[in-house]
């Protein structure tokens, strides 16, 4: 595959700004380290000077699109990867931003580095990261630099990529790929099959350290409502801050709960997870049950599709039934 | 009070067309079954929030159980089929989280079965009884 | 805070007898907002009535707990009492302590701290009620029906007579529908023209009714009581209020080669028509796929010879605006394609017919002008075998048949079988059946007739295969009562082909946002009870389009469904119930979730200005629920991610108090 | 009543996938088939019989034998019960009471007529192999 260079990316935004085709781009800057991107607006060609695109260009722009289109005198350009796309489309079927006030170009993707496995080798003092061939780190420990393949590094997410297919674009950069069947049910399965005693020990140690920050929330491209439940004082489950271990559990439940059936699989809420919880494990969870009892959906895959939580067949399974086959 | 004395609380969310009144029956014909089991009446069984599950286990509920029309017999034609994939797709989650898939159930009861209306309290009260008080999801200030 | 009176009632020993209710009325008075608490032996007496009246006064009370017998049972009554003494009927909650005490529990002490429980969670619910008043809505006192087959012609005489305007919408030039096509019907054997055309010629003639033929409905909004429908009245290039019907530009008209849909493509029309003699309106309409002059240019017959002045080549598609109060679905059947039976060779031989056909071929009116004559070759037929459930309850294959059972055909084939063998003798006549279904009035005697009297040859089995061969149709069927095979030369074979709704049924329902089955027949609001109302308020069903059905069926569920729409349109308001749902326009996303799961299509979407920080105004999409839509069974509270979707009387946080009452 | 021979019943249901009970006793499938002077039972007899339980005679029929696995009645029968597959199902259940006491393949090349062609054979084999 080609690979699509930060350049190519400046030069085909800075034309559509100049033209007038767009007002606002949405793209990846530095942060406060080389590895630590931030999602930034651009709003002239010199801005994009700051524009960056290499291996830690996670984050998913879709979401965004709710405030910039609004923001917009024109058009907001937007880079998505594929599996942003898909984001994208269930925001779409959500009505949540105007599609005709979008410019979006599909920028091919062969994954991402999750940098605490870096760090897992290097130790948390990075000092400068570089990506080419091979992503270089320096650590302030030592003056040589370590070399990593992409592979070695690459984000769980991405090692379980659902698919290089965009789903929307108004204009494709680089090459096509394919959906792909991926493992990425596997680590469900496993501890699907795990004791009731153990699973609820494998949560306990995962959830209990949850911080409340809420940044798998404000993430989350399916978390886009104008105020949370558990942020609104007239809702009886406001709750800014767990007092127990339960109450950690019934966040994260009724979080997953909500997006059942909207949620992409983009990965996003492990991603800036702080305490490193493999959120995106109870998500799947939910999409992998849906799929077994409800026919194949993939949330996004098309515009206006119906979800299965919002559908029926007068021949579902029992609740007392999902279980079946297990234990 | 001590331990061993805490009976266990079964909340039971009841639809006003169907299981209601079943359990309107089942005192009309004096079928008994445990005065732990709580009824709350809700227009359909699909008004029933996972989070109001969620709430009366933290509460201290033993078990939480949700009664509606038959599938296909639903007053509001539809509203039985969302709560059967909803509660189906949250016990699921329920168990995928450690937690004991006993304490939770969805039966489909009509007004004219009084006698499975008790009968299914009866067996819900003492499986949920058997299996003890609901530790892994109270919330402990909550606690008697 | 409210002020929360809690009356418990003895119900004589019924509840005192397993409840120390001087306990329960004693423990709920210390409960948040209790002002005042008492017990009685009949709460529900005039009595028991005047005490609540009284404490309402007396406390200014503004909720009340009953703590008596079911809701289902005098819910109403406490709520009426509240209503007479100045508050709130809904500002009333029920503490079931009753059937779901007393009575299931044997002794005092469960049951009177279960009691005490539930009066608690009433009383943490009447904290977070508030008043609630019933939608009104006006009714537009105009119905409309849509499709004029006999279904919607029997719709319409009903509701035009108890004096309701009515408009019908029919696609077809005419009205009469299937039944127009028809010969004899059964079991009577009338000829359907004799019985139906008096009742078209009554709907012409009805000064509440208005015809829009050769017209379609395009649109649909609003709800019940007031429905805003657009209708699109077609081009048929000729002034409907000017043509006289004397068919004198149908006789000139020179392109002759138009098949006749109407006599089912066995003959020719006209492109300029009347498709049949009694049609209403009678007027003329100019097939514009066929007509010389709409295509180049090149003709203008029909102009010349018409006295009145009535064609008009320049006319437009026309579309009409009208509000209604009801609106009554009747848009009938069709028989299925047999394009998929190639073992029955309908494709391959023009004398394997369907029955609808063979109805044209033994109609007076129809292509042989009533003679039975092959299509082929014009020659009587001497034998003719009848083929049974084609395509009907065939679970096989979904493109090719139809699970259910079409059950008219069991019926028309007996009449077609007897009706031959009495106008021609010396044919035999062979009826392949599965079953022979004939439950109604007087129906299974007219089977036996065509057996017995008739001497039509029943025999039970299917036939495998029709192969042409020369001027015979080979049919090879078996017998399975003799457990023989048979290889008949027949003349003619006629198959009974299943019947499906009209195509023009789902996009017809998507716009009544109606619910239909997987087979495309609209679903009832009850299967038992509500059998001719959708789901959708004020829409309702008539005649084949909810299943299929025989005349005389269709024509009682046009009456009944008449009936239900008379009861609509006299009242001149509509009161809803106010326990709807209703959302928070400000935590709205307009997700369209609820809209998905809301089965009576209550809920729209708005876009809205929301005032913003800085003096800013964003638009928003949002959704508004039609109170007197929604029904209130709170499926969509449930779908809403952001809890802008409630429902009153069963709000979130009421049921979540009462949750936490009974877990305290 | 005849006997009712519930264990070859639930192994014929078992190997020929067929569901006899979805029969609706329209005869389409002997009123189809090519083959029924020469048969016995016939198709819809088949699908009754095997529902009925009632096998031994099916299995001592040389109706198994006359079917020409043409699957008319398979590609006819509005209700989808293959009776082919259930007639094949019997057949097979024949072979395996012979206690697989079958050809071997050491025993074949003995017994081959030289002039049959080989490609006789092996559409044999894939003509009633299904």
């Amino acid at each position: 595959m080609q690979k699509i260079t930060r350049d190519v990316l400046v030069e085909k935004a800075a034309s559509l700004l100049e033209n007038g085709t767009v007002d606002r781009v949405l793209g990846w800057k530095k942060g406060e380290f080389d590895y630590d991107l931030t999602p930034a607006v651009f709003t002239s060609a010199d801005d994009l000077k700051d524009l960056v695109w290499n291996d830690f260009c996670g984050a998913n722009f879709s979401k965004y699109l709710i405030a910039n289109t609004k923001k917009s005198a024109s058009k907001v350009l937007v880079f998505l990867k594929p599996c942003d796309t898909y984001s994208f489309n269930q925001l779409l079927t959500e009505h949540r931003f105007d599609r005709e006030k979008v410019y979006a170009i599909g920028i091919p993707c062969e994954g991402m580095a999750d940098i605490s496995k870096i760090k897992a080798v290097t130790g948390d003092g990075i000092s400068s990261i570089e990506c080419g061939e091979k992503i270089n780190v320096t650590t302030i420990y030592s003056d040589d630099t370590v070399s990593f393949d992409l592979s070695d590094v690459m984000a769980e997410r991405c090692v379980n990529c659902k698919s290089k297919k965009h789903v929307a674009y108004d204009e494709l950069i680089g090459e096509e790929g394919d959906v792909i069947e991926s493992g990425r049910f596997d680590e469900v399965e496993r501890i699907e099959n795990m004791t009731a005693d153990e699973r609820y020990a494998f949560w306990q140690n995962e959830l209990s350290r949850c911080i409340r920050c809420n940044a798998c929330r404000d993430v989350c491209p399916a978390c886009t409502c104008e105020k949370c439940v558990f942020d609104n004082p007239n809702h009886s489950l406001e709750n800014k801050a767990p007092a127990t271990s339960f109450e950690e559990k019934m966040f994260h439940i009724i979080r997953a709960f909500h997006v059942a059936g909207r949620c992409t699989d983009c990965g996003e809420c492990s991603r800036v997870c702080p305490q490193n919880i493999p959120l995106h494990l109870l998500n799947r969870k939910f999409i992998k049950d849906m799929n077994t009892h409800y026919g194949e959906y993939q949330a996004g895959a098309e515009v206006g599709s119906r979800a299965p939580l919002v559908n029926y067949t007068t021949e579902d399974v029992e609740p007392g039934d999902v279980f079946e086959g297990r234990e | 009070m001590q331990v061993n004395e805490k009976k266990p609380l079964i909340v039971a969310f009841c639809c006003n067309w169907c299981s209601y009144a079943g359990a309107d029956l089942a005192g009309n014909n004096r079928l008994s079954y445990p005065a732990d089991v709580k009824i709350i009446r809700v227009p359909c069984s699909c008004r029933v929030n996972p989070m109001f599950v969620l709430r009366a286990f933290q509460r201290g509920a033993d078990g939480v159980i949700l009664c509606g029309c038959h599938p296909g017999d639903c007053h509001y034609t539809s509203g039985n089929y969302y709560t059967r994939r909803r509660m189906a797709m949250l016990f699921s989650m329920l168990d995928y989280l450690g937690i004991e898939k006993e304490r939770t159930r969805v039966e489909w009861v009509s007004a004219a079965e009084g006698a499975k209306f008790a009968a299914t309290m009866n067996d819900f009260a003492q499986t949920v009884a058997a299996l003890g008080e609901n530790k892994r999801l109270e919330d402990l200030r909550c606690k008697r | 805070m409210q002020r929360i009176g809690v009356f418990v009632c003895w119900c004589g020993s019924n509840i005192a007898g397993t409840v120390d209710v001087q306990a329960v009325s004693d423990a709920l008075k210390n409960e948040p907002g209790v002002v005042f608490s008492a017990n009685y032996q009949y709460m529900c007496s005039q009595a028991g009535q005047n005490l609540i009246k009284e404490a309402i006064a007396e406390h200014r009370l503004t909720g009340i707990v009953v703590c008596s017998c079911s809701p289902r049972m005098h819910e109403a009554t406490f709520r009426k009492t509240a209503a007479a003494a100045g508050i709130n009927p809904y500002m009333v909650e029920i503490a079931n302590i009753r059937e779901q005490c007393s009575w299931v529990h044997k002794d005092m002490l469960t049951g009177t701290e279960k009691a005490i429980i539930l009066g608690k969670a009433a009383v943490a619910k009447v904290n977070l009620n508030t008043p609630l008043t019933p939608g009104e809505s006006p009714v537009t006192k105009r119905a409309l029906v849509i499709g004029g087959g006999i279904a919607g012609i029997q719709t319409a005489l009903d509701i035009a007579d108890a004096g309701f305007p009515v408009d019908i919408v029919e696609t077809k030039p005419t009205i009469g529908g299937k039944m127009a096509q028809l010969d004899k019907t059964f079991p009577t054997l009338d000829c359907a023209a004799c019985i139906l055309t008096p009742k078209m010629v009554d709907v012409a003639q009805n000064e509440n009714i208005r015809i829009f033929s050769y017209s379609e409905v395009t649109a649909v909004k609003g709800f019940v009581g007031n429905f805003d429908v657009t209708i699109k009245k077609k081009a048929r290039y000729v002034n409907e209020d000017v043509c006289t019907g004397c068919g004198a530009c149908v006789e000139k008209c020179p392109m002759k080669k138009v098949p006749n849909e109407f006599n089912l493509n066995m003959d020719n029309r006209t492109a300029i028509y009347i498709p049949f003699a009694q049609a209403v309106p009678k007027v003329a309409t100019i097939d514009p796929m066929h007509c010389n002059m709409l295509k180049n240019g090149k003709c203008g017959v029909c102009s010349k010879v018409c006295a009145a002045g009535a064609i008009d080549y320049k006319q437009q598609d026309q579309y009409i605006e009208e509000k209604y109060g009801a609106i009554v679905v009747a848009t009938g059947f069709n028989p299925i394609s047999m394009d998929k039976f190639d073992e029955y060779a309908y494709n391959q031989s023009k004398d394997v017919i369907t029955s609808l056909e063979f109805e044209r071929l033994t109609n007076a009116a129809g292509p042989t002008a009533g003679k039975l004559l092959r299509p082929s070759d014009h020659k009587h037929p001497h034998t003719i075998v009848f083929v049974q459930c084609v395509g009907s309850r065939c679970s096989a294959c979904a493109e090719k048949g139809k699970e259910y059972c079409s059950k008219i055909c069991c019926m028309y084939t007996a009449k077609h079988a007897m009706l031959t063998r009495d106008k021609y003798p010396d044919t035999e006549v062979y009826v392949f059946y599965i079953d022979v279904r004939t439950p109604g009035k007087n129906f299974d005697e007219f089977y036996r007739r065509a057996v017995e009297e008739y001497g039509v040859h029943y025999i039970k089995g299917m036939v495998g295969k029709v192969s042409p061969e020369g001027d015979k149709l080979k049919v090879q069927a078996s017998d399975l009562l003799n457990n023989k095979q048979l290889h008949i030369d027949a003349d003619l074979v006629v198959l009974a082909a299943a019947i499906e709704p009209d195509k023009s049924a789902r996009p017809l329902a998507t716009m009544l946002t109606a619910s239909m089955d997987t087979n495309d027949f609209f679903t009832e609001a009850h299967p038992k009870l509500r059998p001719v109302e959708s789901p959708t308020a004020g829409v309702f069903l008539s005649g084949a389009c909810q299943g299929p059905k025989d005349i005389p069926e269709t024509v009682s569920q046009a009456s009944a469904a008449a009936s239900k729409v008379i009861s609509l349109l006299v009242k001149d308001k509509l009161t809803g119930n106010p326990c709807v749902a209703s959302s928070d326009e400000l935590m709205c996303n307009g997700c369209s979730s609820c809209e998905r799961v809301c089965p009576y299509g209550a809920i729209t979407y708005v876009d809205k200005e929301f005032r913003m920080p800085n003096r800013t105004i964003a638009i928003r999409r949002v959704a508004q629920v039609n109170p007197a839509v929604c029904q209130g069974c709170g499926a969509c509270t449930v779908a809403c991610p952001s809890g802008a979707m409630d429902l009153k009387g069963f709000a979130n946080n009421q049921i979540v108090a009462e949750v936490d009452a009974i877990c305290k | 009543m005849h006997n009712s021979n519930k264990k070859l019943q639930q192994e014929i249901i078992r190997i020929s996938g067929v569901n006899p009970k979805k029969c609706m006793r329209c005869g389409k499938c002997t009123a189809t088939c090519p083959a029924f002077d020469e048969m016995e039972y016939h198709p819809h007899q088949f699908v009754a019989m095997v529902e009925d339980g009632d096998i031994e005679p099916l299995l001592k029929s040389e109706s198994l034998y006359r079917c020409l696995t043409c699957f008319a009645c398979v590609d006819r029968c509005p209700r989808n019960v293959e009776p082919a597959k259930l007639v094949e199902a019997v057949r097979l259940t024949v072979i395996r009471q012979k206690d697989a006491n079958h050809l071997k393949a050491d025993d074949i090349p003995a017994m081959l007529d030289e002039d049959i062609p080989q490609q006789a054979l092996v559409s044999a084999f894939r003509k009633y192999a299904k």
